[in-house]
C-alpha cells in the first residue's frame, strides 16, 4: 500500500535529453541501412574491457527513471548475441583482449560498437601499463566514443543516439 | 465456411496483438517506474529488427537448435487454435481438449529445453534443467484444476467449458471456480516466466529460467522465440479470462457479436495486464527453491477447488 | 489360424537349432532370420485374431502332450501383436548387435535362448489352462534368468540375476497357489471352468491379492520392481528390450486373465489397491529414473513408471467396474492395453537407442557421453522419437494412451462413493506430475546422452551402428508414430476385442471409426492425425512465412557464448547430475540423499585448501526398510539348517529316499 | 435469494480458510499479522451476512465487536509485540513449506470427509461452509504444533479460535450473545497472558524459539 501511494505521489520524473552533444565522437559514418534497421529498437550488451567502474556507475544511471533509455527503444540484453550495440568501457586489458573480440564475433551483424570514457580511446591514466593491451579501437571497430571520465548519463544516452543517428529534434 | 473464416481469424487475432500485450506489461511497468518507457508498440520494433539481422549458431549445434524454434513456434501456434479466443463453440474444439493444450505446452518446453542443452553451454544447460522443474511441478496443479473445471461443465474440451460458464453466470462466484482460477493463474505466471517465478527482464545469467535458455539464439530464431513466448501469453490470459470470465464471447458469427467479443477480450485482457504490471511491481524474484513451494501452494487452491466442487455437488 | 500358431512355433525352433548348430556368423543371422520370421508370424496371428472379431477363439490340443491347452481370444491378441512387433525388431537388431559378442560370450546360447524366449512369449498368452500357464511361466521365467546371465563373467550380472531369480520365484510361489485355490485343486481345468466357477468361489479376496502379488513381481510394480532396475540393464540391449518391452507386459497380461477375464472383476477396493499400487509405481519409477545416470538403468525405471501407468488405467477399469460402470471400465481397460502396447513400443525403442549408444561408445554412463547427435544421427532420431512418445508428446502414442487414462480418471466423478472419488483427483494429480518428471528426465536422457560436446573420448569416437540395428530401430519407431496417429482406429479394435471377454461393456456406437476420440461419458475429444497434420502444416507455413516477409536468412558459425571465456571444454558443459539437481532438492524427503563433504586443509593454514571432496549418493531407503530385514531373517535361517549339507554324496541320495518315503506315506494317509 | 446467501458463506469461508494457509506459506510474523486482520474482517463479513439472511440484529452486534476486536484491536498488539522482539522469522519450522502445504491440503480432504454427516443432516443454507472451518481448526492446529516460533503459535491459536467462531456461525447462527461476549473476554484474556508469556521467553532466551523452553528442564 505504502508503495503505490508512493508511486502516485511521485509521478513521472524522466527528464527530457536537453541539447549539449560536445561530449561526443563519432568515429566512423554508420551505414544508413544499418541506421534505418536498429534505429528503433537496440539491445545493448555492455562490456567492461578493463575500466575502473567508474563508467558502469554511470551507465547503471541510463536504466534509472530519471535518463530512462527505454523511451528511445534501448534496452540491455543479457547476450551479444540478443545485441544490436556493444557499449564498451575502459582500457582493454590483456586479460579482456581475447574476450571483447570474441564478444564482438558473437554479435550478429549489423552491430555498432560505442566506446564509453577516455580511457576508451586513450587508455587514460593507465596508457603504457604492462597490462593494458591498447585503447579499444584498436581491438574491435568502434563507430562512436563518448568522452568524459567519467561521462555523464546523459552524455552516453547522446553516444548511443548519435550512432544511431537518432538524436531528438533540438 | 464464414466459421472457418473465423477461425483463421482468431489465430490472426492472437498472432498480432501478442507482442502489444507484452509492449502494454512493459509500458504500464515502466510508468509504475515513475518512467516515461518504451510505447507499447516496442516489442513489433524488436521483431521487425530481429527479422531482419543475422543469426549466429554455435559450432557444437546440431540440427535440434535450429529446428528447435519452429517446433517452439508450431506448437504455441497449434495451441492458440485450440483456445477459444473470440468465439464459442468451435469447429476444432474436436481436435483437442484442455489436456492437449497441457501437452502442446510440454511439447514446446521439451523442444526448447533440448535447445538449451545443445550448445554444450552452462548457462543453457542450467535454463532447461529449471524449465523443466519448474513445468513438471506445475503439472499436478493443471491436471487438478482442469479436472475441478471439467466437473462443472460436464467436459475437458474448452469451448464446452466456456459455454457452460456462459449459461450458469453464477457458477463464476463459486469458491471452486474461483479457487481454480487462483490455481491457474499461479500456474500461468509459471509456465510464461513472469514475476516472481522467473524475471524477464534480468540480466543475471545465474537468475534465469527462461532466458537462460535461449541466450544462444540471435536473429530470426531469437524472433520465432520471443513471438512465440509472448504469444503463450496471450493465449494463457485469455485462456484464463474466457474460461472463468466468459461474458462477452461470441456465440454466433454475426459483426455484432464478434466485435463486442473483441472489444471485451482487450478490456479483460489489459485489466490481467494490469494486474500482472502491478503484481511485478510489488513482489521480488524468488529464491528458485521457493518456486516448489509456490507451486505446491497453488496445489493446495486446485485441491480444495475440486473438493468443493466434487462434494458439493 | 492354426497354420500360423504351427509356422510360428516352427519358425521360433529352427532359428534356435540354426544358432546352436550355426557357427559365429551363420547362426547369429540365420538365428535372428528364425526370430524375426516367428515374431512376424506372431504379429499376423495377433492381427487376425482382432481383425476376425472378438468372437474369434481356436483351440489346439495336442495330443502328445496331455493337458496342454492353447487358445487365442481378444485379451491374448494385444500382447501377441505387442510380442510380434518388438520380437522382430529385437531380433533384427541382435542380428548386428550380437556380433560384438564373438569370442567373448557364447554366441550359440544366446541366438538360441532369444527364440526360445519368444517361443515361450507366443504361447504363454495362449495359455487356456492353469497347468499349461504355469509351466510356460516357469519356462519364460528361467529363459529370461539365462539371457540376463549372458554376461556371465560380470559380478554385477550374477546380482542382478540372483536378485531376478529370487522374486520371480516368490511370484511363481503366489501364483501357484493363487491357482490351486481359484481352480480347487485341479490345474488341467480349462479357464472356461474356472470362469464360470469362479463366482462361487469363498476366498475370491485371497485370489485377488495373491495374483497381484505374484504378477506384479513379474510386472515390476512397486515394492516387487528391485529386480527389474538390476536385471534389464545388465541383459544384452535387444534382450533387454524384450524384457521391458514384452517380459514384464506378461505381468500385466495374466492379471488381466486372471482378475478381469476368469474372476470377473471383485469389489471397490481391489480397484481402489490395484490405483494406489500404480500411482505408487509411477511416481516412485520416474523419481527413481530421475536420479540415474546409467542409461539403461534409467530406463528400466521408467518401465516400473509406465507399468505404474498401465495398473493405474486397469485399477480404475476394476474400480468403475464393481460399481457397474461398465463402458468406464472398458476405457480403463482399453487405455490400460493401448499403453500397454505402446510402451512396448517406444520403451523397446529406446532400449535399442541405449544398445547403439552402448556398441558405439562402451559405456552407459550419461556422463561419459555427449555429441552423439553428429556421429550417429540416425540412432538419435530413433531415441528422440522414443523419447517423445515415452514423455506423452502429442501426437506420439504416449500421449494417446495417457490422454485416454486421464479421461478415464475424469469418469471417476461418477463414482458414487465420495470417499473413494477423492482419490480420483489425487491419482490424476500425481500422474500428471508423473508426465511432467517422465518429460524433465527424458530430456536429461536425450540433452546429456547426445547433444553438445562429447565428454570422454569413447564419445568422440563413436560411430553409427550397422544397417540391421537401425532397421530394427526403425520398425519400433515406426510403430510409434504409426499407433500414435491412429487412436481412432486401435481404441475401438481394443475395446472389441475386451468386448469379446463378456465382461465389459463396449458402445461401439460411441466409437465410430471418425476422427476426433470422443469417450463414452463424452469428456472430452481429441484428434491426433488432424493434430499431427496440424503441427506439420504449421512447421512449414512458418518458414514460409518467413520467405514471405523476408527475413534475413544468413547464418553465422561461431563459438558458443561463453562470457568471452577463451576456450569451451566438455568439462565446463551441465552434467546430468547437475541437470536433475533442482529436482533432487525439491524430493529430498523422499530421496533422503546422503552426503559426505570431506576438505583437505593445508597442513599450514586453514585458510587454504588443498582438496575438497564431495559426496552424494540416494539410495532408495524404502526398499532398504523392506528387504534388508527379509534378507537377514533368511540368512539367519540359513545358518540354522547349515548342518544338513555334508558334501557326501550318500548322505544326499538318504535325503532323497526318506523324501520319497515321506510323500508316499503322505499319499497313502490322505484318502 | 437463499442460493447467493449459500455461495457467499462458502466464499466467504473459502476466504477465511486461505488466510489461514497463508501462515504456512509466509515466514515473516508481520505477514501473520496482516493475513489474521483480513482472515477477522471476512469472519466479521460472513456475520454480518448471517445477520443480514437472518435479520438477527445481534449478530450485527458481534460482527462489530469481531471487527473492532480481532481485525483492529489485537493486530494493534500483535505489531506492538513485534517491534522489541526484532525481525524474527519462521526459517526452519518443523515441517517445511512444501510438506506443509500438502499435508493442510490433506487435512482440509479429511475435514471434508468428517463433515459429510453432519452437512447431510443440517438443511442450513450455510451448511456447505461447515467443512472449511473444520479445515479452518485442523490447519491452525498443524501451524500450533508444526512451527516454532511462540508468536506464530499465538497467531495460530488465535486463527483457531476464528475457525471455532466460524463453524458456530455456520451450524447455528450464532451463539447467545451472553455466551459470545464470554468467549470475547476470554479471548482477550487469553491474549493478554500469551503476550506475557512470550515476553517473558524473549527475555530468558533472547529469542522466542519454543524449541529453548527444553532448555528449562536442566
Amino acid at each position: 500500500m505504502q508503495l503505490f501511494s508512493k508511486i502516485l505521489s511521485v509521478g513521472i520524473v524522466t527528464e527530457p535529453l536537453d541539447d549539449g552533444g560536445e561530449g561526443v565522437e563519432l568515429a566512423r559514418q554508420v551505414a544508413e541501412k544499418t541506421q534505418k534497421l536498429l534505429g528503433r529498437a537496440v539491445g545493448i550488451r555492455e562490456v567492461d574491457a578493463g575500466s575502473c567502474n567508474g563508467c558502469e556507475v554511470e551507465i547503471t544511471g541510463l536504466t534509472g527513471p530519471v535518463y530512462d533509455l527505454e523511451r528511445f527503444g534501448l534496452r540491455f540484453v543479457a547476450s551479444p548475441r540478443h545485441a544490436d550495440m556493444l557499449l564498451v568501457t575502459g582500457p582493454v586489458t590483456r586479460n579482456m583482449e581475447v574476450p571483447l573480440r570474441k564478444t564482438y564475433e558473437a554479435t550478429p551483424d549489423p552491430k555498432l560498437v560505442v566506446a564509453v570514457g577516455d580511457c576508451a580511446k586513450t587508455c587514460g591514466v593507465f596508457q603504457g601499463s604492462y597490462a593494458v593491451a591498447g585503447s579499444v579501437d584498436s581491438v574491435i571497430p568502434v563507430d562512436v566514443f563518448v568522452r568524459g571520465c567519467p561521462p555523464e548519463p546523459a552524455d552516453i544516452l547522446r553516444g548511443i543516439l548519435a550512432a544511431l543517428d537518432r538524436l531528438p529534434p533540438k | 465456411m464464414s466459421g472457418w473464416l473465423v477461425e483463421f481469424f482468431q489465430i490472426v487475432f492472437a498472432l498480432a496483438l501478442a507482442p502489444g500485450l507484452v509492449g502494454l506489461i512493459r509500458w504500464i511497468k515502466a510508468r509504475l517506474q515513475s518512467r516515461l518507457g518504451a510505447p507499447p508498440w516496442q516489442p513489433y520494433r524488436e521483431l521487425g529488427k530481429l527479422f531482419h539481422k543475422e543469426a549466429v549458431v554455435s559450432k557444437n549445434a546440431s540440427w535440434i537448435f535450429r529446428f528447435a524454434p519452429y517446433a517452439v513456434s508450431a506448437s504455441t501456434l497449434a495451441i492458440a487454435f485450440l483456445v477459444p479466443v473470440l468465439v464459442v463453440p468451435r469447429r476444432l474444439d474436436m481436435v483437442g481438449d484442455l489436456f492437449v493444450v497441457v501437452y502442446l505446452l510440454l511439447l514446446g518446453t521439451f523442444w526448447l529445453a533440448l535447445a538449451g542443452l545443445d550448445p554444450g553451454s552452462a548457462f543453457g544447460g542450467m535454463g532447461s534443467s529449471r524449465e523443466v522443474t519448474v513445468a513438471a511441478l506445475a503439472e499436478p496443479t493443471t491436471a487438478t484444476a482442469i479436472f475441478s473445471l471439467a466437473l462443472g461443465a460436464g467436459s475437458t474440451n474448452l469451448g464446452a467449458i466456456v459455454v457452460a460458464a456462459l449459461n450458469d453466470p453464477w457458477t463464476v462466484l463459486t469458491p471452486g471456480h474461483l479457487l481454480a482460477f487462483a490455481a491457474l493463474f499461479i500456474v500461468a505466471i509459471a509456465e510464461t516466466g513472469r514475476l516472481p517465478v522467473d524475471n524477464p527482464s534480468t540480466h543475471l545469467e545465474l537468475t534465469m529460467i527462461h532466458e537462460a535458455m535461449i541466450l544462444e539464439y540471435s536473429g530470426r530464431y531469437l524472433a520465432l522465440l520471443e513471438w512465440a513466448s509472448w504469444l503463450k501469453l496471450f493465449v494463457f490470459l485469455s485462456l484464463l479470462a474466457n474460461l472463468f470470465f466468459p461474458w462477452g464471447i461470441a456465440t454466433t458469427l454475426t459483426p455484432g457479436a464478434l466485435s463486442w467479443a473483441i472489444v471485451t477480450l482487450l478490456v479483460k485482457l489489459a485489466l490481467l495486464a494490469v494486474v500482472i504490471a502491478v503484481m511485478e511491481t510489488r513482489v521480488a524474484k524468488l529464491r528458485l527453491f521457493r518456486v516448489p513451494e509456490l507451486l505446491t501452494a497453488s496445489f493446495v487452491l486446485a485441491l480444495l477447488a475440486i473438493t468443493s466442487s466434487f462434494l458439493l455437488r | 489360424m492354426g497354420t500360423l500358431v504351427t509356422g510360428a512355433i516352427v519358425c521360433y525352433l529352427a532359428g534356435a537349432l540354426a544358432a546352436l548348430l550355426g557357427n559365429d556368423r551363420w547362426g547369429r543371422i540365420l538365428g535372428a532370420w528364425g526370430a524375426a520370421s516367428g515374431a512376424a508370424i506372431s504379429l499376423a496371428l495377433g492381427m487376425v485374431a482382432l481383425a476376425s472379431g472378438s468372437v474369434f477363439s481356436a483351440v489346439f490340443d495336442f495330443p502328445s502332450l496331455t493337458g496342454f491347452a492353447l487358445r487365442i481370444d481378444g485379451l491374448s491378441a494385444p500382447f501377441l501383436i505387442l510380442t510380434g512387433l518388438v520380437g522382430a525388431a529385437s531380433a533384427v537388431y541382435g542380428a548386428g548387435y550380437s556380433a560384438a559378442y564373438t569370442g567373448v560370450y557364447s554366441l550359440r546360447k544366446l541366438g538360441a535362448l532369444f527364440n526360445l524366449l519368444l517361443l515361450t512369449l507366443t504361447l504363454q498368452v495362449m495359455a487356456d489352462n492353469a497347468l499349461t500357464f504355469l509351466l510356460l511361466w516357469e519356462a519364460m521365467s528361467l529363459v529370461a534368468y539365462l539371457l540376463v546371465l549372458t554376461e556371465h563373467r560380470e559380478p554385477a550380472t550374477i546380482r542382478a540375476a540372483n536378485w531376478y531369480i529370487a522374486i520371480t520365484h516368490v511370484g511363481f510361489a503366489a501364483l501357484l497357489a493363487m491357482f490351486f485355490l481359484l481352480s480347487a485343486g485341479d490345474l488341467s481345468a480349462a479357464f472356461d471352468t474356472l470362469r464360470a466357477n469362479a463366482p462361487v468361489l469363498t476366498q475370491r479376496n485371497a485370489i485377488f491379492i495373491l495374483a497381484l502379488l505374484g504378477f506384479s513381481a513379474k510386472a515390476g510394480l512397486i515394492p516387487l520392481h528391485v529386480w527389474l532396475p538390476m536385471a534389464h540393464p545388465v541383459a544384452p540391449s535387444h534382450v533387454s528390450a524384450l524384457l521391458s518391452g514384452v517380459v514384464i507386459k506378461m505381468g500385466v497380461y495374466g492379471f488381466c486373465r486372471i482378475v478381469l477375464d476368469l474372476m470377473g472383476g471383485g469389489s471397490a477396493w481391489w480397484g481402489g489397491l490395484t490405483l494406489a499400487l500404480g500411482v505408487a509405481s509411477a511416481l516412485f519409477g520416474v523419481l527413481y529414473a530421475l536420479m540415474e545416470h546409467d542409461l539403461k538403468r534409467l530406463l528400466a525405471y521408467h518401465s516400473v513408471e509406465n507399468i505404474g501407468i498401465i495398473f493405474i488405467g486397469i485399477g480404475a477399469g476394476l474400480m468403475f467396474q464393481s460399481y457397474g460402470l461398465m463402458s468406464l471400465a472398458a476405457l480403463g481397460f482399453v487405455a490400460a492395453l493401448y499403453h500397454t502396447i505402446n510402451h512396448a513400443c517406444f520403451k523397446g525403442l529406446l532400449f535399442l537407442g541405449a544398445g547403439s549408444v552402448l556398441h558405439a561408445t562402451g559405456t552407459r554412463n550419461m556422463e561419459e557421453m555427449g555429441g552423439l547427435i553428429k556421429r550417429m544421427p540416425r540412432t538419435a532420431l530413433m531415441f528422440l522419437i522414443g523419447a517423445a512418445s515415452i514423455s506423452a508428446l502429442p501426437p506420439l502414442n504416449g500421449f494417446a494412451s495417457e490422454w485416454l487414462i486421464f479421461q478415464t480418471l475424469l469418469g471417476g466423478s461418477h463414482i458414487p462413493e465420495p470417499a473413494v472419488a477423492l482419490m480420483i483427483p489425487i491419482a490424476v494429480a500425481l500422474l500428471a506430475l508423473t508426465g511432467g518428471l517422465a518429460m524433465a528426465c527424458f530430456v536429461k536422457a536425450f540433452g546429456i546422452t547426445f547433444l553438445a560436446i562429447p565428454r570422454s573420448h569413447a564419445a568422440e569416437q563413436a560411430h553409427e551402428s550397422p544397417f540391421s540395428m537401425q532397421a530394427g530401430m526403425g520398425i519400433l519407431g515406426l510403430a510409434c508414430i504409426g499407433l500414435g496417429l491412429t487412436p481412432f482406429f486401435v481404441v475401438p479394435v481394443l475395446g472389441r476385442a475386451l468386448a469379446g471377454l463378456d465382461r465389459l461393456a463396449w458402445e461401439t456406437t460411441v466409437f465410430s471409426l471418425t476422427l476426433p476420440l470422443n469417450t463414452p461419458a463424452t469428456f472430452g475429444s481429441m484428434s491426433s492425425p488432424l493434430l499431427a497434420a496440424g503441427l506439420l502444416i504449421l512447421l512449414g507455413l512458418i518458414p514460409l512465412a518467413l520467405w514471405v516477409i523476408g527475413a534475413n536468412r544468413r547464418t553465422r558459425v561461431g563459438d558458443t557464448w561463453g562470457c568471452g571465456r577463451i576456450a569451451q571444454t566438455p568439462r565446463m558443459q551441465y552434467t546430468a547430475t547437475a541437470f536433475a539437481e533442482p529436482l533432487r532438492r525439491v524430493f529430498a524427503e523422499l530421496y533422503r540423499p546422503t552426503k559426505d563433504l570431506s576438505i583437505d586443509f593445508h597442513p599450514e593454514s586453514k585458510y587454504f585448501v588443498q582438496s575438497i571432496e564431495y559426496q552424494s549418493e540416494i539410495h532408495p531407503w524404502f526398499e532398504k526398510l523392506l528387504y534388508q530385514p527379509l534378507i537377514g531373517i533368511f540368512h539367519r535361517i540359513a545358518d540354522r539348517v547349515r548342518w544338513i549339507q555334508a558334501g557326501w554324496l550318500g548322505l544326499y541320495l538318504t535325503y532323497m529316499l526318506v523324501g520319497l518315503i515321506a510323500l508316499l506315506v503322505l499319499a497313502w494317509w490322505t484318502p | 435469494m437463499n442460493s447467493l446467501f449459500s455461495q457467499l458463506a462458502v466464499l466467504g469461508s473459502s476466504l477465511t480458510l486461505i488466510f489461514g494457509l497463508m501462515l504456512l506459506w509466509h515466514r515473516s510474523v508481520h505477514a501473520y499479522t496482516t493475513a489474521f486482520a483480513w482472515q477477522s474482517v471476512v469472519l466479521a463479513g460472513i456475520v454480518a451476512v448471517v445477520a443480514y439472511f437472518e435479520r438477527d440484529p445481534e449478530l450485527y452486534f458481534v460482527a462489530a465487536m469481531l471487527l473492532w476486536l480481532k481485525a483492529w484491536f489485537i493486530p494493534r498488539l500483535l505489531r506492538r509485540m513485534e517491534e522489541p522482539l526484532g525481525a524474527e522469522q519462521e526459517l526452519q519450522p518443523y515441517v517445511n513449506t512444501a510438506t506443509s502445504l500438502l499435508i493442510s491440503g490433506l487435512l482440509v480432504l479429511f475435514a471434508y470427509a468428517v463433515c459429510r454427516p453432519l452437512v447431510a443432516l443440517s438443511h442450513l443454507p450455510t451448511r456447505a461452509g461447515m467443512p472449511l472451518a473444520l479445515g479452518l481448526i485442523f490447519v491452525s492446529l498443524f501451524v500450533i504444533a508444526s512451527r516454532k516460533k511462540a508468536l506464530t503459535q499465538v497467531i495460530g491459536f488465535l486463527m483457531l479460535e476464528n475457525g471455532i467462531a466460524l463453524l458456530a456461525v455456520l451450524g447455528t447462527y450464532g451463539i447467545p450473545l451472553v455466551v459470545e461476549i464470554g468467549v470475547f473476554l476470554d479471548l482477550l484474556l487469553g491474549f493478554m497472558v500469551m503476550q506475557l508469556f512470550v515476553y517473558r521467553i524473549h527475555e530468558t532466551f533472547e529469542s522466542i524459539d519454543v524449541e529453548q523452553l527444553g532448555r528449562l528442564r536442566h
